[in-house]
């Protein structure tokens, strides 16, 4: 493996690395408890003691009863099942279904496959700054609506939606209410318990735990279908062999966070003034997302007239997201921009800096010079637009 | 899923556009297409192009592109402009395929600046 | 953890432990190339070229094209992918559905839901050792039968079923072939180009890699549905952030399996000749299963009239699985061994000894003697069946 | 998911099931059901059970909870067994609730037993 060595990681809102607590459990069980839990033999039982382990931590992170924990390959699958597993099972309650239009493409693209198969979607645009009013939560309620699906913090902007306010007009109107918790769960302190939600998805590899493992929250009482089907794992709603490690991961990731969460937002509001204080002054900078209230890991910002491709090579070796369609398999810029009210051009030119745990003021200072300097030189090098 | 996208010769030309710039007093073209504008400057003495400058608002392949170029054809003849190929700057840049309309954006630009030039010269012989 | 030390572990068949081959390359992984293959920066790329490396490694393994391959979180979503995905996409070609009744649960259930759904699904049932004959196979083809799902290897038996020549009547009559190879893949050798196979499920962790990743594989030009949404991911086939340790560790695994395949199944086959000289003995002994020609890695074995979870616990330290119904979720005995004709007291006695790359001639030794010695136990603990 | 299904005092009995066999002689309880079989045999003098011995097939919590009925009851006066109490041996075996059902075989066989004792009391007083 060469060539990690030397890059300033600005871009914890797509992955992040393993908490060497995390490794360290997750070598542990790997070594010394790496039987299938569904076993009838003492390595069997000594696998679903660390189960339950980790069920109790991320339990305890979340406030929540244990056996409300469906564990899943991560949010994607979680956004999946929560989604398709309440729509048909409720489909006599209703076909009307809301969410909004800057959810993640695994919340999108599930609606999107319920809209062909009948269901009836609203798409709610959100503020400028990326905020859904409830008003306009509310207004969109239908006598057939059934089920909302909102995110928690937007994986672009940084905006938090107020899921308590939401949750509660769900709960007046019968609504069964999902909140895709990505980017919140083990990094902004709630409790499940005392929120009115139905279902809450997140995956482990967004707050320092590994890849490949997440949870979908089940307040009890929520009737749910199955996505996929095989064995009797997990209550029949989620199949196949539990991965032993990978769930002692989640869990221990959950532990470090249940300690760490105040911290790490103190560290990363200081980190996120600072890179704001450093580039403010460019000309024509443009904050996407809130300025002050959102989760402060994120700073999303763009400059008119920069392509976004070229940007992001002039950033290297930072390693950060864009909004440019370069940025994903898809070929338009950032949809969830363009909600917000920006032109294709804005999109494309957006940074997405994300902040983690081990990033450090200096990472900053490198990041906002690499980024004045790279503004700088593409601004130089452009013709007019029209000669 | 992305490979690394850029080959050193576009690392090479993105981080040292020696060309960048507009050539004082020169001669210009401009095209803007496929979201991308690109914009030569040349000044030409004794039908030899003398200075070669370029601006770019396009993505890294395309402004390596045109970098090159710049650097290919910089102290050459003016004839010999003839004997651009964007088959051969697509290859030596490994430009994805899925960019070629973009590459094309110079081609045009360059045989606008080369009739550009020629009109010149036919005006005022040297 | 503990307790793990002194057990003698036979149930490779239910999952194994990670071999340290694959454990470093993990570890490696997750330092230096942890980041988010999708992401659009030196990191990313970084995780890309790991993803081309194992897909190359696994692809090697299997004789086929990388771009065929695609990651899931294990042989349950695999099959599920290619059952579910095949057969809505080919309705409109009938609604027949050809299985056999010894399938994995992640097999039978999908069947039974497509059941509910309104598909017709014929379960072919297995010679007295397990193996399909494959002119009862032929004579379940209909007009409208669309797709066939026959597993490689059995978890239970270690019946092997003939897949070229299954496989070869499917084509011929425009079936889909889906196999579901979790117990054959990184055990067996075999050359998916050149077998007449459609889909193939596999899982890592049966074979030294993994828990939680596994591939299903999709011969060139075959049709298929997501079973979930989200992100443009592996052709939009299956979505979600790429696991790049885990799908490394699966690659790892099989490179590892390329050059020890021959030496593994020599091994297996000397261990299962020992232990079975060695209980062969005991009075009214019964092989569940093939007694020659079978995955060497399993012994299923039942006696009569001894209580199958007493039989379990006489055998600890001894890690085995079990055909009684206390080994799953369900209240049943295995209704593998059901349908080889055996009865629930005889299906419940079942013990299925799988020995895999660490185990030892001791550890058999040792098996053979805690064998002997706990159906001796029972047996004199059992008053007559008539007082 | 299965916990770890047996306490200490389950697998002390289960692994040293002193009582296993047959009391010569002795007064015989039978009873089969759910899938149960448990076998109870007694030699009683003096209205004292001075020997207790059982043969079950079945898991290894009838097992236990046999044994531990043997234990309890060998060497005591037959009218003690009315003292036999299930609830009592499903707490100290921590037996799980589905398998009440199997425990209250034995409650038969050892009503039985008792029966049969005091039958032959009766009969043949000492
Ligand atoms: C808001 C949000 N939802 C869902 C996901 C999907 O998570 P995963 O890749 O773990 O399936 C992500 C991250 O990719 C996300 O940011
Ligand atoms: C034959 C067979 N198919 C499917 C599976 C499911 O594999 P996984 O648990 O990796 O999803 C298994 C093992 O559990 C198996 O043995």
């Amino acid at each position: 493996m060469s060539g990690a060595g030397n890059l300033i990681y600005l871009d914890f809102a797509a992955t992040t690395p393993l908490d060497p607590q995390v490794a360290e459990r997750m070598r542990d069980v790997q070594a010394n408890a790496w039987f299938n839990p569904s076993s009838n033999h003492p390595g069997g039982r000594i696998s679903t003691a660390v189960i339950k382990v980790a069920a109790g931590q991320l339990a305890s992170l979340l406030n929540v009863n244990p056996a409300t924990l469906i564990w899943t390959s991560g949010a994607t699958e979680a956004d999946n099942l929560a989604i398709m597993g309440t729509a048909k099972q409720r489909e006599h309650r209703g076909k009307h279904l809301l969410t909004m239009r800057t959810e993640h493409k695994a919340v999108v693209d599930v609606f999107r496959a319920l809209e062909r198969r009948g269901f009836d979607v609203t798409w709610l645009e959100p503020e400028a700054d990326g905020h859904l009013p409830i008003e306009r939560f509310r207004a969109a309620l239908r006598e057939d609506t059934q089920l909302a699906s909102i995110m928690h913090v937007n994986n672009e902007t940084g905006a938090i939606q107020d899921i308590a306010a939401i949750g509660a007009v769900c709960k007046q109107h019968g609504v069964v209410f999902h909140v895709d918790g990505a980017q919140a769960a083990g990094k902004m302190p709630f409790d499940l318990t005392n929120l009115p939600v139905d279902l809450y998805s997140l995956t482990a590899h967004k707050f320092y735990g590994p890849k490949g493992v997440g949870a979908l929250y089940v307040a009890e009482g929520t009737p749910l279908d199955p996505l996929m089907f095989g064995g009797g794992q997990q209550r029949r709603l989620r199949p196949g062999t539990l991965a032993v490690d990978l769930i002692a991961g989640l869990g221990e990731a959950a532990a470090v966070a249940a300690v760490s969460i105040e911290r790490d937002l103190a560290h990363l509001t200081a980190l996120r003034e600072q890179l704001l204080a450093g580039i403010q002054n460019i000309e024509g900078l443009q904050i996407n997302g809130p300025e002050q209230d959102g989760y402060p890991g994120i700073l999303n910002v763009g400059v008119n007239d920069i392509e976004g491709e070229s940007l992001l090579l002039a950033l290297e070796p930072l390693c950060v997201a864009t909004g440019s369609a370069c940025n994903s398999q898809s070929q338009e810029p950032s949809y969830v921009l363009r909600a917000l009210g920006r032109s294709d051009q804005q999109a494309q030119s957006a940074i997405r800096f994300s902040l983690g745990r081990p990033t450090t003021r200096k990472d900053i200072e490198t990041a906002i010079k690499l980024y004045c300097r790279g503004v700088e030189k593409l601004r130089n090098l452009a013709p007019e637009a029209v000669a | 899923m992305n490979n690394n996208p850029y080959n050193p010769a576009v690392r090479d030309c993105f981080g040292s556009p020696d060309h960048a710039g507009t050539a004082a007093g020169g001669i210009v073209a401009f095209f803007e297409d496929q979201g991308m504008r690109i914009r030569l400057s040349a000044n030409v003495r004794n039908s030899i192009i003398t200075e070669l400058r370029f601006l770019v608002w396009g993505c890294p392949h395309v402004i390596a592109a045109t970098e090159t170029f710049c650097r290919q054809f910089e102290g050459r003849p003016v004839a010999e402009l003839e004997l651009f190929e964007t088959d051969q700057i697509m290859q030596d840049l490994a430009v994805p395929v899925e960019k070629t309309g973009r590459i094309l954006v110079l081609e045009d630009t360059v045989r606008s600046l080369r009739a550009a030039i020629q009109d010149r010269l036919l005006s005022k012989p040297d």
